[in-house]
């Protein structure tokens, strides 16, 4: 059987290789061409890779022996490891290929290139991320992507706001590294090697464990953008260009689950509060990212703010399996993780297909806001049905994907409820309402979206006269479209693979002989899947024989009597959103401005409402402007006067002399 | 071949001084630079035996700086022949005879194993770099260069009581008195530890003059700010070197004495002071040269703090000098390519240097990351050896603090520098007309090629060295 | 060692008390001169003459008696400047606190084990006295010029305590000696001149435009 | 052989039944009402008489305009297959069927919506942004009341939490049963746009909620909505009646008996609400529906103290 390492790395070399053809080709074109080409061939190559990795047995690791001070390095595509590979492989290669027709590199010459050149970087750091069992490898790749994407997220636009959002990434990724510098310190300590060690191979009793948890929460959570650590997410992901978004929307920000859910595998007997801190978490990202998504115009803010809402519900999945495991109900451990794991596939599916139809929206329309666009589904039926597609999928809908992982987390939940002495641990009992009322908001939010941007009649000019989008861009979303819409109606088939996946990180679960399928009958999710296509299909046909028999008339939408409707009449985002904002006003803080109608014959007024950045600027700014001016005392420090200098080196003098005197008679 | 290491250097000063030509006399420097750096690497091959009755020995600390000091004076000795091209206009006779002299006294520094010679040794780097430091010859140059030379005497003075009451420490304790480092190691027992201390209080307020540690670093940013580039460069890493040179000597003597404590808690008293002044002075700093030099000052206290808490962080420290020397170069050689392009070394003044000079726009923005310690640059290595030594010897507390002051210099530093690299360049900035060119790009893009190689690839040679050091500076003491 | 040095070093002692009250830059030039001189001469007073001793007297008394001082008034003269402006606290409170360093440099010297052949000599306290008078000038004074002379009564201090060392290394002591005075010349008096040159008068405190 | 007559009747049941509900509290109203008010069936005349007429569509619509009566029915339908009734299991019974219940309604609800913002007119824009926005607030009453019933039952499936959902419970914990039927009556009400919440026979646009939301459907279109919206009522109805009526003869025919009894009684029930209550300000709708969930978390908590 062919080595799965040799197959990642093969996709590693080949991504990585991806960025050069359009620095040398002459024909800017062409050379495009082969980037993307050579991303599916690592694509092809990763994914069989992960594949193999987990049908096979025992677990590959190859030891590379490098001149750093940090013994050997390692690498090995365990279970984890695979299942990360498969959305990352798919979703680089999907995004090389939209770019051909996104970002097209005869029209952007001076650009092109170098985004190319990350995007293959950049693909290559985050297969590296996950096959690294060695520290400092792991670290340095993890550096690798947030460096190398941000230079794909600015090299694109030179707008402030696109700077902005990239320095603001930038530093806050970077924080990110420095936890993770604690967090792999810490571990050495633990385990006094540079290796990441084995599943449940350290006990997680001692005050050594909990700090670990801290700075990997602290790390991998800033980069997967828990709340409150989220602030970098929403500018950066508005502002990249839209593919580069939908890989960080899709796979980067999943790291971060990555390197929680490698975490917290590491350790054995987990102390309770551990689930029940993922869970809160969970919850509180999800609400905040749906809420905050609610109030967005923007429509790549919005899928941003979606990203964080489902990273919230991924968390609360691995909350649940914490919880479990250490109550000891291994039902709940394999509910919660599995769901967790295959929600994270879902989401990085179905988000990445969201960016590229919002990708090709913004193309055709020449704008992000919502409002501006409308009537799309006549002009672009094909985005608009992907888009619809993925819309669907992410209000965690039957019958699609977001569903199945939605609803394993739900059993999850529900079986705690039940199972748990509940009285005394009533989290789960709390958490499922909460996960529903996230996908009620989502719900309306999408449908917001979706209704706004391509129903209803074209709200500006270039929206009326916009275009479909070229097969290249098209073609993507189709695949991303088909594995929702696979998943979801088998979800049956990806079952063993989670399986696989979850014993290989939690060994004790096969003992207790708990499986998936024990559980969740996913089986009856895809009859009743099934069972809908066929109503839905019969009622179609009985309605259409009924058309083809009845007379059809045409006419305008009923005004009420108002015969000339115009297309701004139509209800905007912001009015749809109106009331769901009005009621969480105290944690958005929209800023609206409501103007005064006076006289018989009022003059033209307009109202503005827009929802900011709540938390960045309500919070952390403030912050640091206080803390900064309370610093400038400390600068005055420097005045520059000499004789002053000369009195700190006397001042020195005399009080190390003090000191060690002092020190000397104690 | 040691004093041909030393006499060479001065010899091309000679040369400088008598090649009438300014045009011509920058040459001198390169050819300096490249044979010195030949012999360092010569010499690092067979270590040659004591000379002068064990005055001179290149043990591997030595070996290790000299090493450091030999690569960043040829990339800045090749560096300064572009650069003076800009410069016609202005004799560079002082300047071509300065930073021989520096070489000599540096790599002089690097080999001396009597404590006074070393003393005349760094002090004579520090009197060398005085009249370089005036350069530009303007008022603020002027001002940098008295405050420099004043207080960094006051710190020579405090150096030389040191040693004095070092020698006097043999005399109390009727000993042969000797400032040599064998024999002192040897008897350091039997010194007297009042004066001891006292020694070791006045030599590290002395060297931490010199090495520029708060609050003693007040000279720093003035001198940085207003020096040429690669005058700063040589400041910023060589001159601390040697500086960390004196302090690893006493740190020696310490060991030797077996009284440690109290000179490794001053020294990481003054680091964290370092490191917390240069976070608070980063953070809104619109001049990015002298954002360097708190770097500077940072990174300083960060290997104070290294040496101080001592122990795991030692190795990690002692390959910090090597890797934070060279980072060093390519950030002063490449803000000295901006500043003269821009006229101007103010954030706002500044923009869109991606632009106007790419190359020096891509260096900057990766020697950033690698001077805030980003994989893969050998900066990372070292950072996380002593970050993580710091947590293996169960000092959390230290290792977040100083994780706490990185996240805010990182942070100063990218908000200065960003905009200045992406920012869109407008017809309201100042433009010299100089654009990048081979003789002023290729040295720092050496220096950071050999930071980064240095990050995924270590010479066994090197290792050795390494070790070497780490193991004089009393490792897992 | 004889008990002749001591009553040299009363005589620094006195210097320093005069330096710290001079208001006039001429005077304190000419004090520093004579201390320079008076501590060139102890070497060869105290210890039978060898070419090194020799070498280091000549050199202090002839830079630090002739060429310094030659050099600083010219500078004072270049610029025009007679005297100091008053220091923060006053000259009279500057010359208690040097009085109050003067006598904790006694005490001080007294808890200090020194080698039996220093004891109950002044050299100690002196330095130590003279070190601190060599500080107080240079914080308290402004100008440049004051403040070349505060640190020359600083190199004086360190140079009486190395003539505890003239017997035990003498070579270190005329290395340390001389470099000092190399600084001295070679940079202060040449940026003294370079100062005097850009700015109209040598006022350190003028140089306050490099800052944060 | 049992189980299919039992689940043949279950079809019959689902497919027939909805319209005479409407009927009956349409009798109800009228009756309070002081008129003798439509016969039972007229419902089933309207809709198929709709059924028959042909159809006008809005020029700015598209296809999702005609699909989205048919997704909300079909999404109803397959529900419909999960609901038991009449103290019978579902033909669809497993774990967790109860989240696919509540998600296949999410469905409809959004197809519903899309369909009304197809036309692009600013009144059914209205009516969809309203129905999002209470039917998202309704769903953690909804959810409430699933734990307690899993709780009570301890059974993760709808069939399993209705038929085996002990009489007995009343007697423990009856305060909490009584607030979560309340909250899920509320629910009932709002999902199905009843008084309070919203008028099914006003005709004033600005103040609808479902009905304004299909304005442009016409002929068949219309009445796979109207069948749609009362198979809605029937289902959430059925859910009501298990847990309000549990009333279990171990014979089939008199469950099955009393299970129509108690859908009527409902009805009645609600026509009663209708006639008696005056809708209310939509701005008031938020809160009800806010309380109702309140309500059932409170169930819960009592629920939960007493542990299984």
């Amino acid at each position: 059987m062919i080595s799965p390492i040799l197959l990642t790395v093969t996709g590693i070399l080949l991504a990585a290789s991806a960025g050069i053809p359009l620095l040398v080709a002459g024909n800017p074109a062409k050379g495009q061409k082969i980037a993307a080409t050579l991303h599916v061939l690592a694509a092809t190559a990763g994914v069989s890779g992960a594949l193999a990795a987990l049908a096979r047995k025992e677990v590959e690791t190859w030891s590379i022996d490098w001149g750093i001070p940090f013994g050997p390095a390692e690498i090995g595509v365990d279970p984890l490891s695979a299942l990360f590979l498969l959305p990352i492989f798919t979703i680089s290669a999907c995004c090389a290929v939209y770019a051909v027709g996104y970002w097209p590199a005869e029209q952007n010459p001076e650009s092109a290139p170098k985004l190319t050149l990350f995007l293959a970087v950049l693909t290559a750091s985050l297969v590296t991320i996950v096959i690294a069992r060695h520290a400092v490898l792991f670290l340095a790749a993890w550096e690798v992507m947030t460096v190398s994407c941000y230079f794909a997220m600015t090299v694109g636009g030179r707008r402030k706001e696109v700077r902005d959002a990239g320095t603001l990434y930038l530093v806050v990724g970077h924080l990110g590294v420095l936890a993770l510098f604690a967090f792999f310190s810490l571990l050495k300590g633990a385990t006094s090697s540079w290796l990441l060690p084995g599943a449940g191979a350290l006990p997680a009793t001692s005050p050594a464990a909990t700090a670990i948890f801290i700075a990997a929460l602290a790390g991998f959570g800033i980069k997967s953008g828990i709340v409150p650590l989220h602030i970098w997410l929403p500018s950066a992901h508005a502002n990249a260009p839209s593919h580069v978004s939908a890989i960080m929307s899709g796979v980067l920000i999943k790291m971060g689950i990555y390197g929680m859910v490698r975490a917290v595998s590491l350790f054995t007997d987990i102390p309770f509060w551990w689930g029940v801190v993922l869970l809160a978490a969970g919850i509180v990202s999800g609400l905040v990212g749906v809420v905050f998504a609610i109030g967005q115009h923007d429509i790549k803010r919005l899928l941003a703010y979606h990203s964080i809402e489902n990273i919230g519900i991924i968390l609360m999945g691995l909350g649940v399996s914490l919880m479990g495991s250490s109550r000891g109900m291994p039902a709940l451990a394999l509910l919660g993780t599995a769901g967790a794991l295959l929600h994270t596939l879902n989401h990085a599916t179905f988000k990445s297909l969201l960016f590229f139809g919002a990708g090709s929206v913004i193309h055709a329309c020449g704008t992000r806001e919502i409002d501006r666009m409308g009537g799309l589904l006549r002009r672009m039926p094909l985005t608009a049905a992907f888009f619809l597609t993925g819309a669907v999928a992410i209000c965690g809908l039957p019958p699609l994907n977001g569903f199945v992982s939605e609803w394993l987390i739900y059993l999850g939940l529900f079986r705690g409820i039940i199972d748990a002495d509940t009285f005394n641990d009533p989290y789960f009992a709390l958490a499922a309402p909460a996960l529903a009322l996230i996908g009620g908001l989502a719900l309306a939010c999408f449908v917001k979206v979706f209704g706004i941007a391509f129903l209803g009649t074209p709200r500006s000019d270039r929206s009326a006269e916009s275009h479909e989008a070229g097969p290249a861009m098209l073609a993507p979303m189709g695949v991303l479209a088909a594995v929702c819409a696979g998943i979801g109606l088998f979800p049956q088939a990806v079952a063993p693979l989670l399986e696989t996946v979850v014993r290989s990180l939690d060994p004790g679960l096969a003992a207790t002989g708990t499986t998936l399928a024990g559980h969740a009958s996913l089986g009856m999710v895809s009859v009743v899947s099934l069972v809908l296509l066929l109503l839905v299909g019969a009622t179609t046909l009985l309605y259409r024989h009924r058309l083809a028999r009845s007379p059809v008339g045409v006419a305008q939408t009923w005004g009420c009597g108002y015969l000339a409707p115009t297309a701004r009449m139509q209800y905007t985002a912001s009015s749809f959103a109106a009331t769901l904002v009005g009621l969480f006003s105290g944690l958005l803080r929209p800023h609206t401005k409501t103007p005064l109608i006076q006289g018989h014959f009022p003059k033209q007024v307009s109202f503005r409402s827009h929802v900011p950045e709540a938390l960045l600027e309500g919070f952390y700014l403030p912050l640091f402007g206080l803390l900064n001016n309370r610093l400038s005392l400390v600068r005055r420090l420097q005045h520059g006067r000499l004789h002053l200098y000369i009195l700190y080196i006397v001042v020195t003098l005399i009080a190390l002399l003090a000191w060690s005197h002092f020190r000397i008679r104690s | 071949m040691i004093a041909l290491l030393i006499a060479l250097p001065l010899l091309g000063a000679l040369a400088a001084w008598l090649t009438p030509d300014n045009r011509r006399r920058p040459l001198v420097l390169p050819v300096v630079g490249g044979v010195h750096l030949l012999l360092t690497l010569a010499l690092l091959a067979e270590t040659p035996p004591p000379a002068l009755g064990g005055w001179i020995i290149l043990d591997p600390l030595g070996k290790l700086v000299l090493l450091e000091v030999s690569i960043l004076f040829f990339c800045c000795a090749i560096y300064s022949v572009g650069y003076l091209a800009y410069r016609r206009e202005r004799s560079n006779r002082v300047l071509c005879m300065g930073l021989p002299l520096c070489l000599g006294a540096m790599s002089l520094a690097c080999v001396s194993q009597h404590l006074g010679l070393l003393w005349v040794a760094i002090e004579s780097t520090t009197l060398a770099m005085a009249p370089l430091i005036y350069f530009n010859r303007n008022a603020r140059s002027i001002e940098a260069t008295w405050k420099y030379m004043l207080i960094c005497s006051i710190g020579i003075a405090m150096a030389l009581l040191g040693l004095y009451f070092l020698a006097y420490a043999t005399v109390v304790a009727r000993q042969e008195p000797t400032l040599l480092l064998a024999p002192l190691l040897a008897q350091a027992r039997g010194l007297s530890p009042a004066w001891l201390n006292g020694a070791f209080i006045f030599l590290l307020v002395g060297f931490g003059t010199k090495i520029g540690l708060a609050p003693l670093h007040t000279w720093k940013p003035d001198a940085y700010g207003e020096a040429p580039g690669l005058v700063g460069a040589l400041l910023a890493g060589g001159l601390v070197n040697c500086g960390f040179l004196g302090i690893c000597r006493i740190y020696q003597i310490c060991l030797a004495a077996g009284t440690t404590t109290f000179f490794r808690d001053a020294l990481t008293l003054l680091g964290f002071l370092s490191m917390g002044f240069a976070a608070v002075f980063v953070l809104r700093q619109a001049d990015f040269k002298r954002l360097l030099a708190y770097s500077s000052v940072e990174h300083v206290g960060f290997m104070a703090i290294g040496f101080g808490l001592g122990r795991g962080a030692i190795p990690g420290t002692v390959f910090h000098l090597l890797t934070n020397g060279l980072t060093k170069g390519v950030l002063f050689l490449t803000a000295a390519n901006i500043h003269r392009s821009y006229n101007s070394k103010r954030a706002e003044r500044v923009r869109g240097v991606m632009d106007r000079l790419p190359w020096s726009g891509w260096l900057f923005m990766l020697a950033l990351f690698a001077v805030t310690g980003s994989p893969p640059f050998a900066t990372f290595l070292s950072e996380f050896m002593i970050l993580s030594g710091l947590f293996a010897d169960g000092r959390e507390i230290a290792g977040v603090t100083v994780i706490l002051l990185f996240a805010v210099i990182f942070t100063g530093m990218a908000l200065t520098i960003l905009p200045i690299l992406t920012g869109r360049g407008g017809s309201d900035l100042d433009d010299s007309g100089y654009r990048d060119r081979l003789l002023t790009v290729a040295p720092p893009l050496a220096l950071l090629l050999v930071t980064l190689l240095l990050g995924i690839w270590i010479p066994a040679p090197l290792r050795e060295i390494l070790d070497a050091t780490a193991a004089m500076l009393g490792v897992g003491s | 060692m004889n008990t002749f040095a001591d009553q040299l070093l009363v005589l620094v002692f006195l210097l320093n008390f005069m330096v710290l009250g001079s208001s006039r830059i001429g005077i304190a030039i000419r004090v520093v001169a004579v201390q320079g001189m008076v501590l060139g001469l102890i070497p060869s007073l105290i210890h039978q003459v060898s070419p090194h001793l020799l070498l280091i007297s000549v050199g202090m008394v002839g830079v630090k008696g002739f060429l310094i001082p030659a050099l600083l008034n010219r500078a004072v003269r270049t610029v025009g400047i007679k005297r100091e402006e008053t220091p923060f606290l006053g000259y009279v409170p500057i010359m208690l606190v040097g009085a109050v360093a003067t006598a904790l440099a006694f005490l001080f010297a007294d808890k200090l084990p020194l080698a039996p052949q220093h004891k109950d000599l002044l050299f100690v306290p002196a330095a130590i006295a003279t070190l601190m008078t060599g500080f107080l000038l240079l914080v308290s004074r402004k100008k440049a010029i004051s403040q070349v002379t505060g640190y020359l009564i600083l190199e004086n201090g360190i140079f009486i305590f190395g003539l505890l060392l003239t017997e035990a290394m003498p070579v270190m002591v005329e290395a340390g000696a001389l470099l000092d005075l190399l600084v001295g010349i070679f940079v202060m008096g040449i940026i003294i001149n370079q100062i005097s040159q850009e700015f109209s008068s040598i006022d350190t405190s003028r140089l306050t435009s490099l800052k944060e | 052989m049992h189980t299919a007559v039992n689940t043949l009747i279950h079809l019959l049941l689902t497919l027939l039944l909805p319209p005479l509900l409407l009927g009956v509290i349409n009798r109800t109203k009228a009756f309070f009402a002081g008129r003798t008010g439509a016969p039972l069936l007229q419902p089933y005349h309207d809709m198929l008489r709709l059924w028959r007429k042909g159809s006008v569509f809005s020029s700015t619509t598209t296809w999702l305009f005609r699909a989205g009566p048919l997704v909300t029915l079909a999404a109803t339908l397959a529900a419909a297959l999960l609901m038991p009734l009449g103290n019978q299991p579902a033909p669809l019974a497993f774990t967790g069927d109860m989240i696919l219940f509540a998600y296949l309604f999410g469905l409809g609800r959004f197809f519903t919506v899309a369909a009304a913002l197809d036309t692009g007119s600013s009144f059914e824009g209205m009516g969809g942004a309203r129905e999002a926005t209470f039917s998202c607030l309704a769903e953690p009453a909804l959810f409430f009341s699933l734990v307690v019933l899993a709780r009570v039952s301890s059974s993760l499936s709808l069939s399993g939490m209705l038929n085996d959902f002990p009489p007995a419970a009343w007697f423990g914990s009856g305060a909490a049963l009584l607030l979560m039927a309340g909250a899920l009556f509320i629910v009932l009400l709002a999902e199905n746009c009843r008084i309070p919440f919203d008028d099914p026979n006003t005709h004033l646009e600005l103040t609808m909620i479902h009905e304004v939301m299909v304005l442009d459907h016409s002929g068949p279109g219309l009445a796979t909505v109207l069948y749609g919206a009362s198979l809605k009522l029937f289902l959430l109805g059925a859910l009501f009646v298990h847990i309000t009526v549990p009333f279990r003869s171990g014979n089939v025919i008199i469950d099955w008996c009393a299970f129509v009894g108690a859908m009527v009684l409902l009805a009645v029930a609600i026509g009663t609400v209708e006639s008696t209550m005056a809708r209310l300000r939509l701005t008031r709708v938020p809160q009800l529906l806010v309380s109702a969930s309140l309500l059932s978390a409170f169930a819960m908590l009592l629920v939960l103290r007493q542990s299984p």
